[in-house]
């Protein structure tokens, strides 16, 4: 089974060839051969999980490109435990989202495409995940931002989602860069693109003496590839273009942008764990965790205050993102990992329990929403599943990977686990506000009918429920924690299980949830009053932080007012110069004017008659005939080689 | 007698300049695209003739003559649609007919 | 190092047993056109001279033979009478590289494939300066018309000449039969190439519905126009031992060669050419012309792309299974 | 001496007919020369056991780049040039170039000391050269495929006609 591997990107991509091709002309409009597609590889990854289950033999097949100079380049994939973890989730999860669509978009003129690009998103991130070695990484990692490029901008005539796509893919491009240097200068000093090799190497420790700029050659580079995960994973500080990219239709938000894409950051880093981990000091580790922690932080504050329910998910996903990496950074490997597995079953679900709603209400504010929980019992409940899993409630998926993440952090840092503690509480905060505002009460915006969506919209949501609510106990401590016994880092131990703390977890995801109840529901504390209460905070956070700004003021203005000072510069003080120069020039002109007319000008016009005597004479040399050259050109070769023959 | 690298060489060189002769005195620039042509063969017989009696290994003389071929036929294709061209703006396939560049 | 003078040596035996025979197939390759076409348009067909009319193309023969040769007057001569030539020699080289069974072939060199491309090329050059020699506007047109047809269709049936060699690893004509021995006809592994080389075929040997460089009712005649008497023989011999060369060819790279069970491997390869040409000339009596632009489409737009496509996805199987 | 005398009737076929093709009047019959020409080339290439390359030799030369010669002759002047004079006033001195430039060559060439490999050319290339295409000269394909790619569109749009 594990030898078939390498068909799993290729079924989407065909799907996705097969599409562009025939377009309308299939059935469904291409939904069925696109949902067979990724299916198909849902069933093999299914089949490889169960194959890895038995005898975790990592597998990988090589084919040779090309030799660069001496050095060969290998394309091959590899399917160890991390792999098949990130297939599942892929493939799983696509599949959900990618039948889910086909209601979504449905009646949309350009149905056959979305389905096109899905599938080739689902090609390309398998191809990322399947990838053996840097440079396959690399081209999956483009592909995906492509993918993500075209899928935001797919309403390209609304200029808010043209602008969204560009943004997208320029701030991400900033961290790819990053992580292209970063690449580069691994294979310059090890001379391979390929996982182990660079392993093996970095644990012998080939790397160990060097250093660029008085940093360690091996903490620099791990911190430039960890740049590319900042970017696609919308970290602090390129995370702006997150929330924007909730241009793009709904289930391009829950696939691409919650539950796949945006992971790959983190998978990255996972992936390329026993680099930051051999960095001196742990320091490249350091810098994970603390970019996470903040940004798990600033993401769910800013959560609070958002009104679009697309952009309250799309916060708490970069601050979940901001958790995964909060946990690898302090060694939870597993931690991190399971955190990812469980948030892209219960973010998937809750993107597409936001969507039906969208569906249902024509609008994404949630203050003009309310009291759909009696007209849609379907996407209440499986949303409200959702939020329990986010919120970290037992027994619910999120509950057991957040918690793990908790553990590992406090075991390294209290500084960073008081950061993640306090994302937990404002994570269950700002997501109850959102099921209260959405589902609770009455209507606030009287012309709009909502209805509960179709069969094939909710039939996903229930599975995916179901998913979020079982698929945590892979690492539930008292099943003997399966999930850490199949994926986990030779060197670092996990910390064992805490029941305290796990309890505090669940008392602080409640206190939350109460909070959010005593704001929102009974109105202990109105909002507004809250809301005057923290005053300057609260504009701080409503405006984002002011990070677009910033990016405005530190990029933007200096280079106009550099501009505006060489400007000055060149006005006043280099013309002046040069004036002066000038009329002092003009003076010696005069003088010189005489003796110019006189005796230069007489020479000159001298020369430029022989000149142009001479060249009268040439000028017949210029035939314009191509045979006359060639005729010369063959006499010179004859005179070289006689002179070469005869010397 | 044998065969030698030398006789190759010889009948190389004299296609050469048949090739180069045609190059310098037609008027038809066809004709003169024919005289690039033997030039070219001229150069190939060279590659092969190497290849064979100096570097037999390596038939690295084989794949540049199947490159020449292949480049030759981009100049056949490339040079007739210049000629092509030049007839219909100038009406003429003559090359000192075709003269415009001159002082 | 008798390479050169084998060669010569094959030259001299092709042409001087494949004359023979050539002219036997091609006697009757016209008579089963004939009698062909007259049960598809329910005639008879020839029906006279001898026993149903099987003498019939003997007697042409024999008259054609005794015809005058008539130049015309402005003709390039010297061209005007190598034309024909060139355009029989070419179609009988082809038969170099067939193999009629086991040991029944006369080179088996080891780059069959390319030489029989090679020879089917050299056809037009004939065609061309025939058409021009005849110092006739239609001979002319008709001369213009093949070349830029041949050429365009060279591509095509070199495409699916290639994904076949790639299929059997060889270039060898016998190698690729003795290939399908062991994974079956080509025709079934390979058959977009089939249909490929088979349209390409018809349209490199000048017949229905490609037939414009001699469309009857716009050119007179094509490029033979002018020619009459033994010359005009020599480019109808030409031309039916190129198409019958066109279906030893497609036999031997699709149909399993000689393969078969109980009859001689002779018969059974005739009776697969057989079968190909009385395709080619049901093809003939059953479709219309094709327009010069819908033709030269078909080939740049359609085949050739699809020969390329092929040809990847040839190569993608031989890599991977 | 078999292999001598093949040698020499294929320089011969070569030649002559190179020289048909420079120096005759009617260009219609330079570019038929240029089969034979081709074709001797191709026999030569047969010599040196070089198979492969004089069946690309004969599929392109002749096949093709003949054809469009004769093809582009004939959209152009065909027989109407005849009575033209085809060459131009510089004959006296070309004719001086390449025969000083043969004598030259031929004369470098007779007493230049070749290295000569011991080794024999493998029995059949094609696949040879088709591996090293692929491994070592893949950098030489690659641009190769280029150029041809260039130089279609190049001829399309020059022979394009203007609108």
């Amino acid at each position: 089974m594990v030898e078939l591997a390498w068909l799993i990107p290729l079924l989407p991509l065909a799907a996705c060839a097969l599409i562009m091709a025939f377009g309308r002309r299939l059935p469904g409009h291409g939904a069925y051969l696109a949902v067979a597609g990724i299916a198909l590889a849902a069933v093999l990854s299914i089949g490889i999980f169960f194959q890895m289950l038995g005898h975790a033999e990592p597998y990988e097949a090589n084919v040779r490109w090309m030799l660069l100079g001496q050095v060969p380049l290998d394309l091959g994939i590899r399917v160890d435990a991390l792999t098949t973890v990130m297939l599942l989730v892929v493939t799983v999860v696509g599949s959900m989202i990618f039948i889910y669509s086909i209601g979504y978009m449905h009646g949309d003129p350009r149905y056959p495409r979305f389905f096109a690009y899905l599938s080739l998103f689902a090609a390309s991130m398998l191809l990322l995940v399947l990838a053996n070695n840097l440079l396959f990484l690399y081209a999956g990692w483009e592909l995906v931002g492509l993918c993500s490029y075209l899928l935001i901008g797919f309403y390209f005539e609304k200029p808010s989602a043209a602008r969204a796509s560009m943004k997208a893919f320029i701030t991400t491009r900033v961290g790819d860069f990053f992580m292209f240097l970063g690449i580069l200068l691994l294979f310059l000093h090890l001379g391979t693109f390929r996982f182990e090799d660079i392993f093996a190497k970095v644990r012998e420790g080939a790397l160990g003496p060097l250093t660029i700029g008085g940093l360690p050659l091996l903490t620099v580079a791990a911190v430039l590839l960890f740049g590319g995960a900042v970017g696609k994973s919308a970290q602090v500080p390129l995370h702006t273009w997150l929330p924007d990219a909730m241009e793009g239709p709904t289930p391009v938000s829950a696939l691409i942008h919650a539950a796949t894409m945006v992971a790959a950051g983190v998978y990255m880093v996972a992936r390329m764990f026993t680099l930051f981990f051999a960095s001196p000091g742990r320091e490249a580790l350091e810098v994970v965790a603390w970019i996470g922690g903040i940004t798990a932080l600033m993401a769910a504050t800013i959560g609070v205050v958002q009104d679009d329910i697309k952009r309250v998910l799309a916060y708490s996903t970069i601050s979940q993102l901001g958790l995964m990496m909060l946990g690898l950074g302090v060694g939870g490997y597993t931690a991190g990992m399971f955190h990812l597995m469980t948030h892209a079953f219960f973010k998937a679900l809750l993107f597409l329990g936001a969507g039906s709603v969208i569906h249902a209400m024509h609008t994404n504010s949630i203050k003009e929403m309310g009291g759909l929980a009696k007209v849609m019992p379907s996407t209440y409940w499986t949303f409200l599943i959702g939020t329990l899993a986010l919120a970290g409630v037992f027994p619910f998926a999120g509950f057991w990977s957040k918690d793990e993440i908790l553990l590992e952090t406090l075991h390294h840092n209290s500084t960073l686990f008081a950061l993640g503690a306090l994302t937990s509480f404002l994570t269950a905060f700002y997501m109850f506000r959102v099921i209260l505002y959405t589902f609770m009460g009455t209507t606030r915006s009287p012309r709009a009918h909502p209805h509960e969506s179709p069969r094939v919209m909710t039939g996903p949501l229930w599975v995916l429920a179901g998913f979020s609510v079982v698929v945590g106990l892979v690492g539930a401590p008292f099943l003997g924690n399966p999930f850490q016994g199949f994926l986990h880092f030779e060197g670092v131990k996990a910390v064992p299980f805490s029941l305290g703390l796990a309890a505090a977890s669940l008392g602080i995801a409640g206190l939350g949830i109460v909070a959010a109840y005593a704001v929102y529901y009974w109105k202990f504390v109105p909002s507004s009053a809250l809301r005057r209460a923290v005053g300057p905070l609260y504009t701080l956070v409503v405006n984002k932080y002011y990070v677009d700004e910033l990016y405005a003021v530190a990029i933007v203005r200096p280079t106009l007012w550099v501009a505006g000072a060489l400007r000055s510069f060149d006005i006043y003080v280099i013309d002046l110069l040069v004036n002066l120069i000038g009329l002092g020039g003009l003076g010696l002109a005069r003088l010189y004017r005489v003796v110019d007319i006189y005796v230069v000008d007489g020479a000159v016009n001298m020369i430029g008659v022989a000149v142009g005597l001479f060249g009268q004479t040439l000028r017949y040399v210029q035939t314009g005939r191509a045979q006359n050259y060639l005729l010369v050109i063959a006499l010179g070769v004859i005179v070289i080689l006689a002179a070469g023959l005869f010397r | 007698m044998q065969v030698g690298l030398t006789h190759f060489l010889v009948v190389s060189a004299l296609l050469f300049c048949l090739g180069l002769y045609a190059m310098l005195s037609r008027r038809n620039a066809v004709a003169i695209l024919m005289g690039i042509e033997l030039m070219l063969n001229a150069a190939n017989i060279n590659l092969v003739a190497f290849n064979k009696y100096v570097a037999p290994a390596a038939l690295n003389g084989q794949v540049f003559a199947l490159v020449v071929i292949t480049l030759a036929a981009c100049e056949a294709g490339v040079g007739l649609a210049l000629v092509m061209a030049a007839y219909r703006n100038l009406e003429t396939v003559h090359v000192d007919e075709i003269n415009v560049m001159k002082w | 190092m008798s390479w050169g003078l084998e060669i010569v040596k094959a030259v001299g035996l092709t042409i001087a047993v494949f004359t023979f025979l050539a002219v036997v197939a091609a006697m009757l390759g016209v008579l089963l056109e004939r009698k062909i076409g007259g049960w598809i348009q329910s005639r008879l067909g020839p029906k006279h001279v001898g026993p149903q009319g099987l003498l019939q193309t003997v007697a042409d023969t024999i008259k054609l033979l005794q015809k005058e040769h008539i130049a015309p007057r402005a003709a390039d001569t010297a061209i005007f009478n190598t034309a024909p030539l060139i355009v029989a020699v070419a179609g009988l080289l082809d038969w170099i590289v067939i193999p009629f069974g086991p040991n029944l072939i006369v080179r088996d060199l080891n780059i069959g494939v390319v030489f029989f491309a090679a020879m089917a090329s050299l056809t037009v050059v004939g065609i061309l300066v025939g058409g021009f020699a005849s110092n006739n506007k239609y001979s002319l047109l008709g001369g213009l018309r093949s070349a830029s047809q041949m050429i365009s269709y060279e591509l095509p049936l070199a495409t699916a000449l290639i994904a076949v060699a790639m299929q059997a690893g060889t270039l060898s004509t016998l190698g690729i039969v003795n290939a399908q021995a062991q994974r079956g006809w080509f025709v079934f592994l390979q058959f977009p190439a089939f249909v490929i080389f088979l349209i390409a075929a018809t349209a490199e040997v000048n017949r229905v519905p490609f037939d414009l460089p001699e469309a009857e009712s716009e050119l007179v005649a094509g490029y033979f126009s002018e020619y009459t008497g033994m010359r005009f023989a020599l480019f109808q011999l030409g031309e039916y031992a190129e198409m019958f060369a066109m279906a030893a060819m497609a036999t031997t790279l699709f149909l399993g060669g000689w393969r078969g069970p109980i009859l001689p491997p002779v018969i059974w390869f005739l009776l697969k050419m057989y079968l190909i040409v009385f395709l080619l000339m049901w093809t003939r009596w059953t479709f219309p012309r094709l327009r010069l632009d819908q033709l030269l489409n078909l080939s740049w737009k359609l085949l050739l792309p699809a020969g390329l496509i092929w040809i990847l996805i040839t190569g993608f199987f031989i890599t991977f299974f | 001496m078999g292999e001598l005398a093949a040698f020499i009737i294929l320089s011969a076929i070569t030649l002559a007919s190179a020289v048909v093709v420079v120096t005759s009047g009617n260009i219609v019959r330079s570019a038929l020369s240029l089969v034979p020409t081709f074709l001797g080339v191709t026999g030569l290439y047969i010599l040196l056991q070089a198979e492969f390359v004089a069946g690309i030799q004969v599929l392109i030369y002749a096949g093709a780049i003949t054809v469009l010669i004769l093809f582009v002759i004939m959209l152009t002047e065909g027989g109407t040039g005849l009575r033209v004079r085809q060459t131009n006033e510089q004959v006296p001195l070309s004719i001086l170039a390449a025969a000083v430039l043969a004598v030259l060559l031929v004369g470098v060439l007779a007493q230049a000391p070749w290295p000569r490999a011991a080794e024999l050319l493998p029995q059949y290339t094609a696949s040879g050269i088709g591996e090293a295409l692929l491994t070592n000269l893949v950098l030489v394909f690659e641009v190769t495929s280029l150029v041809l790619l260039v130089a279609l569109m190049g001829a399309i749009i020059v022979a394009r006609r203007e609108r």
